[in-house]
């Protein structure tokens, strides 16, 4: 290779992009530490636990949200069931949290409480080696990116497309949660696993250890983000765009889809499973509601909110549900649903584009106004407008890869 | 046996007297007070057989309204305490008096005495009814009653009744002959228990060390009768049990299908992700529970026919909330599925948010209307709930309902070709709009047919929809998108494999088993059941 | 501050919305009359509500933000166990002070968190004694039916050894599960109906939230009357049964510590208050709510907390959690119950009811007087060194 | 019978497509519009037809202002339309698409027979799918979907594109038919230069958003227009 | 190749599922032309429901030849094309693409990596990428996953593509998005793809459909200077364009051979005028 990789992430970043990243790990990597560790608590810049676990948690559905956007925005694979992989990655992460509890459990035994009161000998063989950090770290994205590997070479092979990936998807999510609520399964049922004292040997409470998980977090958000913009800027992303636009005429120039496809459809998973290993030990459970159809939906609805296909709009519509969400639930208890789905149906109806859209809109807008010409009104309320806006793409929803 | 042969004696002699309270002589009230058990059903039994007084008392035990005052048996009606002896009312408060606790056991011994006295004397209905009870609660005692009945008896199906409620009693006979003609007479039942019966019959004692003991039943043609009955009763519960199965299994079809088919227009046919189906359904069974009100304060005496009041309401209310919908939001998204997922979403949590501060969050309670309770007696060990035949029906008429619309309107041409081509159907004159709005009603509508029938079925609440949706579009995709006759063979396909499956598997690995099919059938075909074919399809 | 913070933690919205919204307005009931008669230590109560939307993490993220930035003394809320276990580390770490008030399936002792719900032997085994006495219909069988999940799983395998050590064979239990949110209940009616043949039989429900209606109206119209093959319920309380036609449910039972319909002056009370609350604040359906034993028990751990509070003299969480120890309290239900000295559970009665065609409950039978629970039991192997607690 | 004054249409945010375009298209004639790739004549027949909205401008069919009007009401009004690309409804069937053409007319009103005189490929493949068929026979349906409910004015645009020379005489004759019974005013956008002399009444040539030339039919080898359109 | 995940395989070399157990392995340049043909069509059928699209269809391509396929609408020309690219499997009959290369075994990708390009009757481009983002994908490169990553354009590849930009006149459109293209450019776009594609064999269908007259002609010059090194299947049904190729004409009639020939002869051919001409 003729430049490192390293290099060329970054290389091809517009300056603005750079100065944002610039500016968002300074406040990862300097801001959160200092205002939550060497601030007193008394001093009015004090960060608290909950805020950094708070923007911790968020970080992570930012890193899920960029992934989904990478397969759902660039690949136009939709993928309802990609709460499945964050959960995965959880759940290997969190095995090891559970060994980490020793002897501290309710029981005292080695083996976590809820094997103890079901009655379990010895820890099954796929708890093999879960006191193993590393191990677990690996699992944490291995078995994520096996699941989506075989489910992804089957149905890429088969040429599922559209709603019928996106369907089937939804029920590997659902299959995948009634079976983790089973106790034989040996995740500890609904309630799945929680009580986490310890990541390698350190308390999990410790300020130290909640700033530690938090700047893991920016830092892979970070290279996420260089990693997808890299991947969609170069000739594999125009491929994958032109997947999403014509399947079949990209087959006629000689690419094979389904390896384009099963690669970011199992980076996706990976880097959701990663993003689930790390929002484990900061909120403190793992459980299976995580795998519930409802929860991937939402995560489609943050990547739709923020702006589809762009991956800072991944970014901007994960932070702003979640946001949202828990301002709302704080302040409006009874009543945030309506808030929060307005929220979406607003950002539907006059953000077309997302967020990011609107925002870039109004800065072109600005931008570039014509002095002579007095541009069309090109946001399409019209059906007339919609409908030319439309007659240049295909109009089946199921060819669009919906 | 000869203690209740007395009473009956004692009681029969004071009903001749004539006196009604008399009647009841205090030992058989005081009775029901007695902490032994075995006391208190002698002396319901004793009730029972004690004429109107008797059942007079009996209703009130039933009812929760006997009690005892100081020791004293007493009915209490309203605020007034009337004394059993006597008859008359007494000067206590109603509060004052320790009623009598009626629980299962108790009112079974009242329903089996009931029966001994109704099936000699109850009208047809009722004796037909008695016969019931008694086959499941014979005992030594009934079996004069029973060869009278028998004897007697016009009515062949109480007697075949009671001809089968006798066996049971005579198997345990001392005399062989009994038993052999008890053993022969049970290969008519088609009652699982009655194989619990035979079984002993022709099974071995444990012997010593693993040889065989003894038969249990010494006589071998008795053993033989048995187990010719045993192979009959078995063949006929097996055949009602599979039977049972696909019936099973085409309901939860149906139920599928209902909840499936305003999706398929709304989804299937205009190509909205429309994630506020579900709350359609609830909008639907909300504007049924509301019907029911209205029937239960309003009118009485037609509550039975409310759900059918309630089916053009079901229908013009979710058609009017979809209208709302489509007008305000979806017109803008149509060719942009993927923000009609984002923008339903959102109507799906306003929906359910807003019928929970509006209704409450707890489930609703809907009663079936009458002829859609209780379960019709197909043949002997087969019956099958009326609600959910009522429902089977229900969801072919709405499929011919769609299926009229679809394909044999105008309008259904209109739908079909606005969703493929937009621009083009307002370039052969159509007015897109208006077809979009009118098949989106009709869609939300349907949906709301859907609720209508399942809330007769199963609970009413926010967040009900919720619970259909992954079903719905798993039926509606696996069917193949657009395939009115793919969603249905999708929804029978996958109720009756879920119903065979159960029975092997459990409930959860059974759906867990259908979700990996489904999953797996896609990959055979990756457009549905009914894929559309040729040349435009992957283009 | 001239006020106490207390935190209310309940879904409000989600799933379990159905079931907690009740509780939330029990306590802020609780909450106004415990202010209206001089507050605590002549300090007002504030509630501070939040929703957690039937989301586990966001409780144990509402329960932080609780502790840590609304500054409440106490917190009042959680119904699932999974909930429960979400916010649990939250309260160890910051030592904050939980009550938790719903039946669950034990396994769990936490210094910061006090049990006012049922212990499974405060709940499942007394009712289970209840099935096989003579008195209770003398069953044999035993259908163990549940939602799967850990506490059906849980209690189930506490009843499979109970009724083995009371001579059961395995061969007369039926265990069957079904996912959450199941409604087509056909198939487990079959099977019942084929397994009660085999004698005396009596159903065990822990079946959870929405399933109970289908199940219900399957088991009302597939003429499986209550004489026959009775079912006890363990997760299904007045509220629950708003949402179902009783009438083909008479005799159905339930087990509980407390009914809305036991009738006593403090029940009384109890109900009209709530009844008054509910239209005052403009409650949907307010002229038809019910009270149910998590109420119940909300009520008694909210009540408790003020007299450990006003015993202790501060509302330090230590110091109150020393001074709940011993403190008794008139139950609605007509009993006195009493914190436990040690294992921060209630000693509770059992009652067991009859469902009427009126949604409520008729009390067949019940304990003498409270029993005290044993959160560890002693039916799960490996708690042998824990049941003195 | 139309007339278009002054049009101007915009691209979504500034490109300007038609610039100030003005022109009439009689009836009982053939008008054949004529340019180049992309300067802008399927725009216009779109904009005619309501696809895309004028931001300037009027059209007027018989007198009657139809700039605002939606694309079902000028259909109404007696427009039929033959888009570029065929544009049938791929998953009816060819009785369906062209039972589409009469969506204007009542309910029971029938496929015009003079349709299958034209195609009669079209008959042999009444319960086929229009997306089966192969792309002149879609080309065909088009036409005749358009021609079903008997419109006064004739929007085509390249409607020879992928037919069978055979078939291609076949429908100029009938354009020459249908111009000459004098009910029907045509406007044709063709590339096929020798098939647009042989019909036009009148001619236009467009350039860059505007009509550069315009004169009549037999004008048009000697204005040079083929010479206009190869540069 | 030292590439051992399977997605990052070959083309060629991954497992194809509609492959036989000994299906044939082809590798990438083993097109044998030994005896001069490129392309082998033999009885062919091809039916939908019942209907023979194409029936018995037996045709051969000589290596280097421009080759005109005629005939009426709905003959089977683009039910051919489909044939020889895999998109349709036929019911019976042989496709070999040179001597060895059996068609009928491989997926569309394969295919298309050996060496056969295709236009398509309806333009079919890439309408959310520019049109040099076209020219770009479409450019005969290595298409493996692993190739696209890391691929950046070299100075010849990037003159290559402005080259052929300017063949096909786009220059200026080159930053445009496909889908604003005007019909016609849409046309000359995937022309363009085509030659970057360097393909041994073209298909085209009805190239130059919604051209001007001066555009057909440029492109006859073009398809005439291309034949001899790339071998063209041309389907149309403008004869002044087939006269201007210059090459054998073939008519197909309800899915096989009516007549070939020079033009001349072909048109002269009463039958052809009866079907497809007419007078
Ligand atoms: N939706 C659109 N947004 C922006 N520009 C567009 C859009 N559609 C078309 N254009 C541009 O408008 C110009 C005119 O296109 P139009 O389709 O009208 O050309 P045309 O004259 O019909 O060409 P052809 O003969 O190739 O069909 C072209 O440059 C095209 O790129
Ligand atoms: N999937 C299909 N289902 C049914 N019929 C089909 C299908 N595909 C093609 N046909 C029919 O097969 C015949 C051949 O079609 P094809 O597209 O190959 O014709 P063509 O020679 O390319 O015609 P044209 O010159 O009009 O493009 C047509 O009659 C068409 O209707
Ligand atoms: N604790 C319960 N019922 O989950
Ligand atoms: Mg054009
Ligand atoms: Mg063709």
């Amino acid at each position: 290779m003729r430049t490192p990789f390293t290099v060329r992430l970054f290389s091809n970043l517009p300056a603005s992009a750079r100065i944002a990243l610039a500016l968002f790990a300074l406040a990862a990597f300097v801001w959160v530490p200092v205002a939550h560790l060497v601030l007193p608590a008394e001093h009015a810049l004090h960060l608290s636990g909950y805020w950094v676990s708070l923007l911790g948690k968020i970080l992570c559905y930012m890193i899920v949200a960029v992934a989904m956007d990478l397969i759902w925005g660039y690949a136009g694979i939709l993928s309802l069931g990609h709460g499945m992989f964050f959960a995965l990655g959880g759940y290997a992460f969190g095995m090891y949290l559970m060994r980490q509890i020793g002897r501290d459990g309710s029981y005292g035994s080695d083996l976590p409480d809820f094997m103890v009161f079901l009655a379990w000998e010895e820890l099954p063989w796929y708890w093999a080696g879960s006191d193993s950090f590393l191990w677990t770290v690996f699992l944490a994205m291995a078995v994520p990116g096996v699941v989506a590997f075989i489910f992804g070479w089957f149905a890429f092979r088969s040429r599922i497309k559209g709603v019928y990936f996106s369907i089937i998807t939804q029920a590997l999510t659902y299959a995948a949660m009634l079976l983790f609520f089973r106790n034989e399964t040996g995740f500890g049922g609904n309630n799945g696993f929680t009580d986490f004292k310890r990541i390698l040997g350190h308390s999990i409470t410790s300020p130290e250890m909640r700033v530690t998980l938090f700047a893991l977090s920016a830092l892979l958000l970070i290279f996420c983000l260089l990693l997808g913009r890299y991947l969609v800027t170069s000739r594999f992303g125009r491929v994958l765009a032109a997947i999403r636009d014509a399947e079949s005429r990209v087959m006629f120039i000689g690419y094979n889809p389904l390896h384009y496809k099963l690669f970011i459809w199992t980076l996706s998973a990976v880097l959701c499973g990663l993003a689930g290993a790390l929002y484990v030990p900061q909120v403190g459970i793992i459980n299976p509601s995580e795998m519930s159809p409802a929860n991937s939906i939402e995560i489609a609805v943050w990547v739709a909110v923020g702006g589809r296909g762009s991956l800072i709009g991944a970014v901007v519509g994960a932070g702003v549900v979640n946001l949202a969400k828990t301002w709302f639930t704080v302040t409006v208890p009874e009543y945030w649903p309506f808030m929060l789905g307005f929220l979406f149906i607003a950002v539907t109806l006059f953000m077309p584009q997302g967020i990011v859209g609107l925002v870039r809109k109004l800065f072109s807008r600005r931008r570039a106004q014509p002095a002579d010409e007095k541009p069309a009104d090109d946001t399409p309320t019209t059906p007339a407008a919609d409908a030319a806006d439309e007659s240049t793409q295909t109009r089946d929803p199921l060819a669009r890869g919906a | 046996m000869f203690r209740s042969l007395l009473r009956l004696l004692v009681l029969l002699i004071a009903f001749a007297a004539g006196s009604v309270h008399a009647a009841l002589p205090p030992e058989v009230l005081s009775g029901l007070g007695s902490k032994s058990f075995g006391e208190r059903i002698d002396a319901i039994e004793a009730l029972a057989i004690a004429g109107p007084a008797g059942a007079q008392v009996l209703d009130a035990i039933e009812a929760g309204d006997f009690g005892a005052l100081d020791e004293r048996p007493v009915i209490v009606r309203g605020d007034t305490v009337i004394d059993m002896a006597s008859g008359e009312p007494l000067e206590a408060a109603a509060s004052d008096v320790s009623k009598l606790r009626v629980n299962n056991r108790v009112r079974r011994a009242i329903s089996t005495a009931r029966a001994g006295v109704e099936l000699e004397t109850g009208s047809e209905a009722q004796r037909l009814a008695a016969a019931q009870t008694l086959v499941d609660n014979a005992s030594e005692r009934l079996l004069p009653l029973f060869d009278r009945v028998i004897e007697n008896e016009t009515l062949a199906s109480v007697r075949e009744l009671v001809v089968l409620a006798r066996a049971r009693v005579l198997l345990g006979s001392d005399d062989p002959a009994d038993r052999r003609a008890a053993a022969e007479a049970l290969g008519e039942s088609s009652d699982r228990a009655v194989l619990t019966l035979l079984a002993p019959l022709v099974e071995r004692q444990p012997g010593e060390a693993g040889a065989p003991g003894p038969w249990n039943d010494p006589d071998a043609s008795v053993r033989a009768a048995a187990a010719d009955s045993i192979t009959a009763i078995e063949r006929r519960v097996a055949f009602a049990a599979n039977v049972a199965i696909v019936f099973s299994g085409v309901s939860l079809g149906s139920i599928l299908l209902l909840a499936a088919l305003g999706l398929a227009i709304t989804f299937g046919v205009m190509g909205v992700i429309n994630m506020a189906h579900g709350e359609l359904l609830m909008v639907g069974a909300y504007a049924t529970y509301l019907v029911q009100n209205v029937f239960r304060t309003q009118f009485p005496e037609y509550f039975d026919f409310y759900v059918l009041a309630a089916v053009p309401v079901a229908f013009f209310v979710a058609a009017a909330v979809g209208v709302v919908m489509e007008r305000t939001v979806l017109r803008y998204l149509y060719g942009r599925p993927l923000e009609s997922l984002l923008a339903t979403w959102g109507l799906s949590l306003v929906l359910i948010q807003a019928a929970r501060v509006t209704f409450g969050p707890q489930n609703l309670e809907l009663s079936n209307p009458s002829w859609m309770s209780g379960s019709v007696e197909l043949f002997a060990g087969l019956s099958l709930p009326w609600n959910r035949i009522v429902i089977v029906g229900f969801s072919g008429f709405v499929l011919l309902l769609i299926w009229l619309m679809m394909q044999r309107t105008r309008l259904g041409m209109f739908v079909r070709a606005v969703t493929q081509n937009r621009p083009m159907a307002g370039c052969v004159g159509v007015p897109t709009a208006r077809v979009d709005t009118m098949a989106f009603a009709i869609g939300a509508g349907v949906a709301g047919l859907g609720g209508l029938a399942l809330s007769q079925i199963a609970n009413v609440g926010p967040a009900m929809g919720q619970g259909y949706i992954v079903d719905s579009f798993m039926v509606v995709v696996l069917g193949g998108v657009g395939q009115l006759a793919g969603a249905v063979s999708a929804a029978f396909g996958l109720g009756i494999f879920t119903k065979f499956l159960e029975g092997w598997t459990g409930a959860v690995v059974a759906k867990i088993l259908v979700l990996v099919f489904i999953i797996m059938f896609i990959q055979k075909r990756p457009q549905g059941i009914f894929a559309l074919k040729g040349r435009f399809a992957d283009q | 501050a001239d006020t106490i913070k207390v935190g209310i933690l309940h879904s409000l919205s989600g799933t379990m919305a159905i079931s907690e919204t009740a509780l939330k307005n029990v306590a802020l009931m609780t909450i106004e009359e415990i202010n209206a008669n001089g507050g605590v230590m002549g300090k007002q109560l504030e509630p501070v509500v939040v929703d957690p939307a039937s989301d586990w993490p966001l409780f144990a993220e509402r329960a932080r933000q609780l502790i840590t930035q609304d500054k409440v003394s106490v917190v009042f809320g959680c119904w699932t166990s999974v909930s429960r276990k979400s916010v649990l580390p939250v309260f160890k770490e910051l030592n904050g002070l939980l009550f938790y008030p719903v039946q669950y399936e034990g396994e769990e002792l936490e210094k910061n968190v006090f049990y006012t719900g049922a212990a499974p032997n405060q709940q499942a085994i007394p009712a289970t004694e209840y099935l096989m006495s003579e008195e209770g219909g003398a069953a044999r069988r035993f259908v163990l039916l549940g939602t799967d999940y850990v506490h059906p799983r849980t209690t189930n395998k506490i009843l499979r050894a109970f009724l083995n050590s009371k001579g059961i064979p395995d061969s007369d239990i039926m265990e069957e599960y079904t996912p959450f949110g199941h409604s087509d209940y056909q198939t487990i009616i079959a099977n019942i109906k084929k397994f009660s043949a085999g004698g005396k039989t009596a159903v065990i429900s822990t079946i959870n939230g929405d399933s109970n209606v289908p199940f219900y109206r399957e088991l009302g119209n597939a003429g499986l009357a209550a004489t026959d093959v009775p079912v006890v319920a363990f997760s299904v309380g007045e509220e629950e049964l708003r949402g179902v036609d009783t009438k083909p449910l008479l005799g159905h039972l339930a087990a509980w510590n407390y009914f809305m319909s036991v009738d006593n002056p403090a029940n009384e009370a109890f109900v009209s208050k709530y009844r008054a609350w509910a239209k005052a604040n403009n409650v949907p359906n307010a002229d038809t709510v019910v009270t149910n034993d998590p109420m119940e028990a909300t009520y008694v751990g909210i009540n408790m907390w003020k007299q450990a509070v006003e015993k202790a003299g501060t509302t330090d969480v230590d110091a109150v959690i020393e001074a709940m120890g011993g403190q008794t309290f008139d139950a609605p239900s007509g009993f006195t119950l009493k914190m436990d000295e040690t294992n921060h559970h209630l000693h509770k009665p059992v009652l067991i009811g009859e469902v009427r065609d009126d949604g409520q409950f008729d009390v067949v039978w019940e304990t003498d007087s409270p029993i005290r629970a044993q959160p560890w039991s002693p039916y799960i192997e490996g708690n042998e060194s824990k049941l003195g607690k | 019978m139309l007339k278009v004054e002054n049009l101007h249409q915009y691209y979504g945010g500034g490109s300007h497509i038609l610039r100030g375009l003005s022109f009439e298209v009689p009836v009982g004639k053939v008008t054949t519009l004529l340019g180049r790739n992309g300067v802008g004549k399927t725009t216009l027949l779109k904009t005619l037809m309501g696809l895309v909205p004028s931001a300037q401008g009027t059209i007027t069919l018989n007198g009657a202002d139809i700039t605002k009007a939606p694309s079902y009401k000028r259909v109404a009004a007696g427009i039929g339309y033959v888009p570029q690309g065929r544009e049938i409804f791929p998953r009816l069937t060819v009785e369906e698409n062209l039972l589409m053409g009469l969506a204007t007319c009542p309910g029971s009103a029938k496929i015009p027979e003079r349709v299958f005189d034209m195609f009669p490929v079209l008959k042999q493949m009444m319960h086929r799918r229009g997306g089966d068929l192969s792309g002149g026979q879609q080309q065909q349906l088009a036409i005749g979907r358009a021609l079903a409910f008997g419109p006064k004015l004739l929007i085509l645009d390249e409607p020879t594109e992928g037919i069978q020379p055979s078939i291609i005489k076949d429908i100029g004759n009938a354009i020459r038919t249908l111009a000459e019974s004098g009910e029907m005013a045509i406007l044709l956008v063709e590339q096929y230069y020798d098939f647009a002399r042989d019909l036009s009444d009148h001619y236009l040539l467009m350039e860059r958003g505007e009509i550069v030339m315009r004169g009549a039919g037999e004008d048009m080898d000697a204005d040079g227009v083929r010479e206009e359109l190869a540069v | 190749m030292d590439v051992n995940t399977p997605f990052l395989r070959e083309p060629g070399d991954a497992p194809g599922h509609r492959g036989g157990p000994e299906r044939h392995t082809v590798r990438h340049g083993e097109l044998d032309l030994s005896h001069k043909v490129i392309l082998y069509l033999d009885g062919i059928t091809v039916s939908f429901d019942g209907f023979r699209a194409l029936n018995e269809l037996s045709l051969t391509v000589d290596a280097g030849e421009l080759r005109c396929i005629i005939g009426p609408n709905g003959a089977g020309k683009t039910t051919m094309m489909d044939v020889i690219t895999g998109k349709t499997r036929p019911d019976s009959g042989k496709a070999y693409f040179g001597q060895t290369i059996d068609l009928t075994r491989m997926t569309e990708p394969e295919i298309a990596h050996m060496g056969i390009g295709r236009k398509f009757q309806k333009p079919t481009v890439f309408e959310q990428l520019t049109v040099f983002e076209n020219l770009e994908l479409a450019m005969k490169a290595d298409k493996r996953v692993r190739r696209a990553l890391f691929a950046r354009l070299s100075d010849e590849q990037r003159d290559r593509i402005s080259d052929t930009l300017k063949r096909i006149r786009l220059t200026d459109a080159a930053d445009r998005v496909a889908g604003l293209l005007s019909h016609g450019q849409k046309q000359w776009l995937e022309i363009g793809m085509l030659l970057m594609q360097e393909p041994r064999l073209l298909l085209l269908d009805e190239p130059v459909a919604g051209m001007t007259d001066d555009e057909t002609e440029r492109t006859a010059e073009l398809f005439v200077s291309l034949a001899g090194e790339h071998s063209l299947v041309v389907v149309e049904h403008d004869m002044s364009f087939v006269e201007a190729l210059g090459g054998k004409v073939t008519v197909l009639h309800e899915g096989s051979v009516l007549a070939d020939g020079p033009l001349k002869d072909v048109q002269a051919d009463e039958r052809v005028i009866e079907v497809y001409l007419g007078r």
